[in-house]
């Protein structure tokens, strides 16, 4: 297949990157099929796309990280081979990786040296790399203590240093695979500003990012990806989120939910001064008080990293707290033996985790052992010692089709099910347990559009019952569509509630980055040096 | 077909186990027989292959070592028609023949030819496996050294409590330069393998030693003052021939000086460290002991010695 | 307990450490790049079985050694093709390697010299002589650091002072050079080396022949220098007490000469000692003995400073689910 | 990576691997000039030719069983249990503290005394490593083999002091008449079948109980289920309200207690007294036992009949040929080799046959979406 330039710009000089007929499949996943691509030098080509839809792939074949199946790469006008990495560092390309590939415990300097060392002896390649860093940071305001611990700085700042690692690599090419995705509002600003800086410099750029607002904001071209393959490439002012949204998902979105106001009644869950210390010491919820009642959804917003994680597995007997919690009126134990999932569930809580496949699901296990996944020991699923293997899957088969998962059979194992459907399968147990409280994480991550509107449905439906729900979610858009009443979470406190009509992104953002007197213009260095010392961290 | 199992530590050991395995091949080369034999490699296979051997019609199965005690005491009763021969330990069974050796008697020899070799007034003993039987090797060579020399110091070490004492050189040695540095200058080990490193120490560090079972005086001639050797390969050879012929006797039999079971190995390779003052004490001795005008005391009756160490 | 047996002890002590000291090591380069390494015991005892049988069947040494190295070396490379290339069970690759020494041994040595899986015994040039540090006869007068040199530091085989050179060598390499941060970064990160451009796979081999080199020279040790020849089993959990020591040592290379000190002088004194009569009661011998494994079990438990193992270590390195 | 079907995920990547095992086996038998044809036939014959051989045979299988079921468990629970042979050490000792302390009248109240014997010491030496991990995060691997040196070492210690019989060998005194459990030629007797003197006793019958207790344990019971679920992930198992400690021990003395009771076999069924040793490698089989068997008790049953097969046909070997019988222990060692560490050397070429031959018809669960 030919390369495809809908931009319809002239080809003056020869683009920077041009990837033709790349195809990579995972086993059974086609995660990439037939993708040309071409990216002109000195600008910054926005690609977007459905999670799943085979960016991050595409990205890290280019990089060296994968190798295609099929596919070449051309770079300024020239057929490389990028069998590994290095290849694609010699070729002057540089990747910041969605998940940082950084080594814990050792120093800025060393890890941006790593692989990159002059001659066998560390010393002197450390003291020249120091000079440089601090030529580059200044250059481009990137500002890093060389000598600080990888485990010691919060996410924006490692992502710094993920930059810097390219920059030292002398890269000219520099692919940023979701970078917005860990950082508030203000930072993702500043990050821009970086870019734009670098794209001045002539460094072409590649981002990466499902959100539509970053794209409209500062790439010149932009290419969508849908399912594995390309579907298109546009230059930025010549198209609309609306446009691009159709092209992404393959079908016309209705961009919000539909739901009527909320009707709260009494207090059901009564958090006071929670607090939560993880087993490096690090208190991560340092006294968190809140309350959900009958009938509302309380969203929490906040960068991921900043305690939303600790707060629900605190709620939902994953680990121990201090402070009280208090449910329907009673105490709930918050440590000992007391204070698991189990009794949780039989107290009222569901709980639809934030990541499916590591705590939700055992992937192993077929549909309908999963089912029963968490409430193993309820009377209708056991007899004595023994489990009611049938009575399960029966049971399972009921909410197969009552939940529309695809394939409709309870005998596969969940990894065998698509993210959306794994999803339904939680969904399913955990509602129809007809709980007091529905604790829910990231409830749409990585699920497709279609399923999106079914859960989010489901989740008001669950509201309008007279059930309490407590929603966490990174996405702003999803706690901005779904909650009644919104906290923000930074650094492990509360730093404020809003209501969905009388507060903003912006407004949200700042609370974000700890910044809770949001009436006045905020330096983003505040914000910065809020968030590098906030110790939030990627979720892996 | 008569069948020997070898015990642990191998039928290379230098020691015990390859002086019955010398008898036995002696015994095929005289007579032309054939024999079946096969070695232990642990503990818990003792009656394995015992019952294997029984089963394969081997007649007199030869088993070697007073480990093997107990598990005779089990299975000999369910092979009446098989004769078995048991070296080092009785087992009172119809069936079971029992040979023991007086090393108390070979080891004062021994005792006295390191206590006339040494010039330091020191000399010393490395056991194996910490047992009754060990302990009267260690006695007797005690009270033929302080036969002759009353001061001398006796240093005595055993390698472990269990079999694994058999087959640790590495610690034998180890043991050894201990003793060295405390000033021994005659080492005598019965310590089965182990031995091998005592030797190899004695050799290294320039001291004399004695070794024993089989005649070990070519393996270091320079410093091998002289063997224990414990005519296993003869009650082999005797077992075999008595088998063959049809005058297996069994019950207990024990072989001494006297009868040559135990004597000290004088060859080419260390005729030149026996002073002529040592071959004639000793014969003096050995007469002595025949005659019954010297006795030396067996540690096993007593569970004790009558000198210090 | 007088001078003249604290020196013997401390002598005896140097040389039952030196072949933990190099399996030490070996290990220390191993679990430093993520791949743990339970077949130290297998690699020491398949060398000291091919270097004693090399240097019994040609007369030399340094034939041995080369020998047994090599053997070593090629165990270390079944180990990595098993869970670097293969991606399989460290552990479980670590322990078949460890039966496979052990039956290997015996079967190639009964074959070859037929004496009940041993090898014959090794004198002369077949053998690593002691070497006499320079001026320990002079030296040997001067009272108590005399006799400290000249008895207990000097007159030991070659490797000895080759294990110990090893340690300041592997700090060396491992905190002041290009090799060692990578090596260091694969055990904690291999997703950093690879996008640094770096092959994990190259690294991780590399390390895992360095431990096949090193625990090579540990086993022809065992049975060239402190043994003169090779007998079954002869590592006798050797291994597995240098897996302990590298724990205790915290995966740091002067603390592993420490904790292999430690435990050498924990074997020495129960060679000497049937028990330790501690006036109050005796510790019987069985106590002595297993005392490193228990040790080894408190330092695991926590109650002895925390060890943390390199982060990537008994993971395999995935690209692709 | 799973489009592959079940049979060929328990039954052909195992069986190849095996092939390859004996293979490889067979190459190093030409090399120290024995004929592998020859050797094998001797094994087979040795193994299951006669009723000693079998006897021998399933005497072994029946210590691999308890060893293997024992390590199965606690795969399940992703534990690495390499402590089999200190369990088992342990296991021994509680066997024959039971059948000494009690002038026992007859087998059928000893036998159940011994097997809470056996697996109660067996468990309780598992339950330390097990602690250890649970509460303290120390590497049950590291653990459990220091435990099997201690072990040893505790073995030792009292068969020389406290435990040791009169005469020289350390070995405890012989159980009393009223603790001997009725060997396979005494049961076959009684229906009139001659059968030889070989150490194959009513614990071979245990042994096929606990492999059905196991898999009703794992497959059919909550604990089960809870063991599994940890074993596949353990933040889901928190997040179901499984504790991860509790498990973590539960999962460990079970498997201490099954590897504990291959004493009953061994020295209770065998040798009658306490040795130093019973446990004679068995507790390192049974790792090779379970990663042949699939961790499943019918994979255990058949994996450990073969490797007792292959033991007493090594001895036979051994008896027959100048092979030693450390041609077992390589035997032992690839297989774990080729079926537990280079596994995907097999398992990745044989995925990529089934996935370009097996293409046409749509595995079931691919994408409706
Ligand atoms: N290492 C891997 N092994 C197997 N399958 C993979 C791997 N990485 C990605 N996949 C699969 O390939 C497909 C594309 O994944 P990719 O990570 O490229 O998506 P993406 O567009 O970056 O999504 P997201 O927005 O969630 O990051 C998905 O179905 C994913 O499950
Ligand atoms: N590990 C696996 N084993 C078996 N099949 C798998 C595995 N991973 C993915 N699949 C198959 O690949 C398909 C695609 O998976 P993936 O999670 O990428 O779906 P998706 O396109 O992102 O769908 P959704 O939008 O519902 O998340 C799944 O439907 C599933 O059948
Ligand atoms: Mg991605
Ligand atoms: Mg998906």
């Amino acid at each position: 297949m030919a390369a495809h330039d809908d931009t319809g710009r002239p080809d003056t000089a020869a683009p920077a990157i041009e990837l033709k007929g790349i195809s990579k499949a995972f086993g059974p996943v086609q995660a990439n099929k037939d993708i040309s691509i071409r990216v002109m030098p000195g600008t910054i080509h926005g690609i977007i796309g459905e999670n799943g839809a085979g960016k991050s792939t595409l990205m890290s074949i280019l990089y060296g990280f994968y190798k295609a199946d099929a596919g070449e790469i051309w770079v300024h006008g020239a057929r490389r081979e990028i069998p590994d990495s290095q290849a694609a560092i010699a070729a002057g390309i540089g990747m910041v990786f969605q998940h940082f590939k950084l080594v814990e415990n050792f120093t800025v300097l060393e890890n941006v040296v790593l692989g990159a060392e002059e001659g066998a002896r560390l010393t002197p390649s450390l003291s020249k790399a120091r000079k440089l860093l601090k030529q580059l940071s200044e250059e481009y305001e990137l500002h890093v203590d060389p000598d600080a611990l990888i485990q010691d700085l919060g996410v924006g700042m490692q992502q710094r240093v993920e930059i810097l690692k390219a920059l030292y690599r002398q890269a000219d090419i520099l692919i940023l695979d979701e970078p917005t995705g860990v950082l508030t509002p203000a930072e993702a600003d500043h990050l821009f500003r970086i870019l734009e800086g670098l794209k001045r410099e002539g460094k072409t750029i590649i981002l990466i990012t499902h959100k539509l607002r970053e794209i409209m904001e500062i790439t010149d071209t932009v290419s969508v990806m849908r399912l594995g393959e390309m579907t298109a490439t546009v230059k930025t002012p010549e198209t609309s989120p609306e446009q691009l949204a159709e092209l992404m998902v393959g079908r016309k979105v209705l961009l919000r939910v539909d739901k009527a106001p909320a009707r709260p009644g009494e207090t059901v869950l009564q958090v006071d001064n929670l607090k939560v210390t993880d087993s490096k010491g690090v208190e991560r919820l340092r006294g968190v008080s809140l309350n959900v009642r009958k009938g509302e959804i309380l969203g929490i917003a906040g960068v991921a990293g900043n305690g939303q994680s600790e707060l629900l597995e605190v709620l939902g007997g994953m680990r121990e707290g201090r402070g009280s919690v208090q449910l329907n009126g009673q105490e709930l134990d918050l440590s000992g033996t007391k204070s698991d999932a189990r009794t949780r569930r039989r107290r009222g809580i569901a709980h639809v985790p934030e990541d499916r496949q590591r705590e939700g699901l055992i992937m192993d296990f077929q549909a309908w052992e999963n089912v029963g996944f968490g409430y193993h020991d309820d009377p209708a699923y056991c007899r004595g010692m023994f489990m009611d293997n049938a009575a399960l899957r029966k049971d399972t088969e009921r909410k197969i089709e009552k939940f529309d998962v695809r394939p409709a059979n309870a005998d596969l194992a969940a990894k065998s099910f698509s993210g959306g459907n794994q999803q339904k399968l939680v969904i399913a147990r955990e509602l129809e347990r007809n709980p007091d409280l529905l604790l829910v994480g990231q409830p749409t991550r990585g699920v497709d559009i279609g399923a999106i509107e079914f859960i989010h449905q489901q989740i008001v439906a669950l509201r309008d019952e007279g059930k309490a729900v407590l929603l966490v979610s990174v996405e702003l858009d999803e706690i901005m569509a779904l909650s009644d009443r919104i906290a923000v979470m930074f650094d492990g406190s509360i730093m404020g509630e809003r209501l969905p009509s009388e507060t903003s992104e912006r407004e949200l953002g700042l609370l974000m980055a700890g910044i809770s007197d949001t009436s006045r213009e905020h330096s983003i260095k505040e914000v910065e040096e809020n968030l590098a010392h906030s110790g939030g961290k990627v979720m892996t | 077909e008569p069948g020997l199992i070898i015990d642990l530590g191998g039928k290379f050991d230098k020691s015990f186990n390859e002086s019955a395995y010398t008898g036995a091949q002696r015994w095929v080369e005289e007579t032309g027989g054939d024999y079946v034999e096969t070695e232990l490699q642990s503990e818990a296979q003792r009656e394995q292959t015992m019952r294997r051997m029984a089963e394969r019609g081997a007649n007199p199965v030869v088993v070697l070592g007073f480990a093997n005690a107990s598990t005779l005491e089990k299975v000999a009763p369910d092979y009446p028609d098989t004769n078995f021969v048991i070296i080092d330990e009785q087992v009172d069974q119809p069936n079971v023949k029992s040979i023991k050796f007086a090393e108390h008697e070979g080891s004062y020899l021994a005792g006295m030819m390191a206590a006339i070799a040494s010039e330091t007034g020191t000399v010393s003993f490395v056991g194996g496996m910490d047992v009754p039987l060990i302990r009267k090797f260690a006695c007797g060579y005690a009270q033929g050294a302080k036969a002759v020399n009353e001061d001398i110091e006796v240093i005595q070490n055993m390698t472990g409590t269990t079999p694994a004492a058999w087959n640790d050189p590495v610690k034998g040695g180890e043991l050894t330069r201990s003793q060295i540095s405390q000033g021994s200058d005659v080492v005598y080990a019965a310590a089965g393998g182990t031995g091998v490193g005592v030797l190899q120490a004695a050799a290294d560090e320039g001291i004399y030693a004695i070794g024993v079972d089989s005649n070990q005086n070519y393996m270091h001639p320079e410093t091998m003052l002289t063997s224990m050797v414990k005519r296993v390969d003869n009650a082999v050879y005797d077992a075999f021939e008595a088998a063959e012929a049809g005058t297996l006797e069994t019950g207990l039999e024990v072989l001494d000086l006297e009868s040559e079971g135990v004597a000290l190995a004088m060859d080419e390779n260390n005729e030149d460290l026996v002073t002529e003052e040592m071959r004639t004490a000793i014969d003096e001795a050995k007469q002595q002991i025949i005659a019954g005008e010297i006795e030396v005391h067996d540690y096993t009756e007593t569970d004790s010695c009558p000198v210090e160490m | 307990m007088d001078f003249l047996t604290i020196i013997q002890i401390g002598d005896s002590t140097i040389r039952l450490a030196t072949p933990l000291l190099l399996a030490c090591l070996a290990g220390l380069f191993s679990e430093r790049s993520g791949i743990i390494d339970i077949g130290l015991e297998g690699k020491m005892l398949i060398s000291a079985f091919f270097s004693a049988a090399v240097a019994a069947l040609t007369g030399s040494v340094w034939l041995g050694l080369l020998a047994g190295v090599a053997a070593a070396v090629i165990f270390s490379l079944i180990h990595g093709l098993a869970s670097i290339t293969f991606r399989g069970d460290q552990l479980i690759s670590g322990v078949a390697l460890n039966f496979l020494a052990s039956g290997m041994s015996v079967l190639i040595a009964q074959d070859i010299f037929a004496q009940g899986g041993r090898t014959p015994s090794l004198s002369g040039d077949a053998r690593f002589a002691s070497l006499d540090l320079p001026f320990a006869e002079a030296l040997s007068g001067v009272p108590i650091l005399g006799p400290i040199y000249s008895d207990m530091l000097s007159g030991h085989t070659i490797l000895v002072y080759v294990a110990l050179l090893a340690v300041p060598a592997t700090w060396y390499v491992l905190f002041r050079t290009r090799f060692g941060l990578r090596l260091r970064a694969v055990g904690e990160n291999p997703g950093a080396v690879d996008t640094a451009g770096v092959s994990v796979k190259r690294l991780r081999y590399g390390a895992v022949l360095i431990c096949g080199l090193l625990s090579g020279l540990g086993g022809a040790y065992l049975s060239t220098g402190l043994a003169a020849g090779f007998t079954q089993e002869m590592t006798a959990g050797r291994g597995y007490i240098a897996l302990a020591a590298l724990i205790f040592a915290k995966w740091r290379p002067w603390q592993a000469l420490g904790a292999c000190l430690l435990f050498g002088f924990l074997q020495a004194v129960s060679n000497r000692f049937n028990s330790i009569d501690l006036i109050l009661f005796e510790i019987p011998n069985a106590f002595v003995l297993a005392l490193p494994y228990i040790l080894t079990v408190v330092i695991l438990a926590g109650f002895v400073g925390r060890a943390v193992p390199p982060r990537a270590g008994g993971t395999p390195y995935v690209k692709e689910r | 990576m799973t489009k592959m079907p079940r049979w060929a995920d328990i039954a052909l990547i195992p069986l190849i691997n095996l092939a390859l095992a004996l293979l490889v086996a067979g190459i190093v038998l030409l090399f120290i000039g024995q004929n592998p044809v020859e050797a094998l036939q001797i094994m087979v014959r040795g193994a299951v030719g006669s009723t000693y051989g079998w006897g021998y045979t399933l005497f072994y299988a029946t210590n691999f069983i308890f060893t293997g079921l024992a390590v199965a468990v606690a795969f399940h629970a992703k534990l690495f249990n390499i402590g089999g042979e200190g369990q088992a050490q342990l296991g021994s000792l509680g066997v024959a503290l039971v059948c000494l302390a009690v002038p026992w009248p007859h087998w059928l109240l000893a036998l159940p005394a011994a097997i809470v014997g056996g697996a109660v010491f067996g468990a309780a030496w598992a339950f330390i490593p097990a602690y250890l991990q649970a509460k303290r995060g120390s590497h049950i691997v590291i653990t459990t083999i220091m435990f099997n040196f201690i072990a040893s070492s505790l073995l030792v210690y009292l068969l020389v002091s406290t435990l040791k019989a009169p005469g020289m060998a350390p070995e405890s005194a012989r159980f009393p008449e009223g603790a001997w459990l009725p060997s396979a030629r005494e049961l076959f007797a009684s229906i009139g079948i001659e059968f030889s003197r070989a150490p194959l006793n009513v614990s071979f019958l245990v042994a096929l109980l606990a492999c059905w207790l196991v898999w009703l344990l794992l497959w059919r019971t909550r604990l089960g289920y809870e063991i599994r679920a940890l074993g596949h992930s353990e933040p889901a198992a928190r997040y179901a309200g499984i504790s991860p400690p509790r498990i973590v021990i539960i999962a460990m003395l079970i498997s201490g207690a099954l590897a504990g009771l291959m004493a009953v076999n061994a020295v209770m069924g065998e040798q009658e007294r306490l040795l130093q040793d019973n446990v004679l490698g068995a507790g390192f089989v049974g790792i090779a036992v379970a990663l042949m068997g699939r961790s499943h008790p019918v994979g255990v049953l058949l994996a450990a009949i073969l490797f007792g097969a292959l033991y007493q046909g090594g001895a036979e070997l051994e008896f027959e040929t100048s092979v030693p019988r450390q041609m077992i222990i390589v035997i032992q060692a690839l297989v774990i080799l080729f079926t537990g560490a280079l596994d995907n050397m097999v398992r990745e070429p044989v995925t990529g046959l089934f996935l370009r031959y097996g293409k046409r018809k749509p595995a079931p669960g691919t994408p409706a979406e």
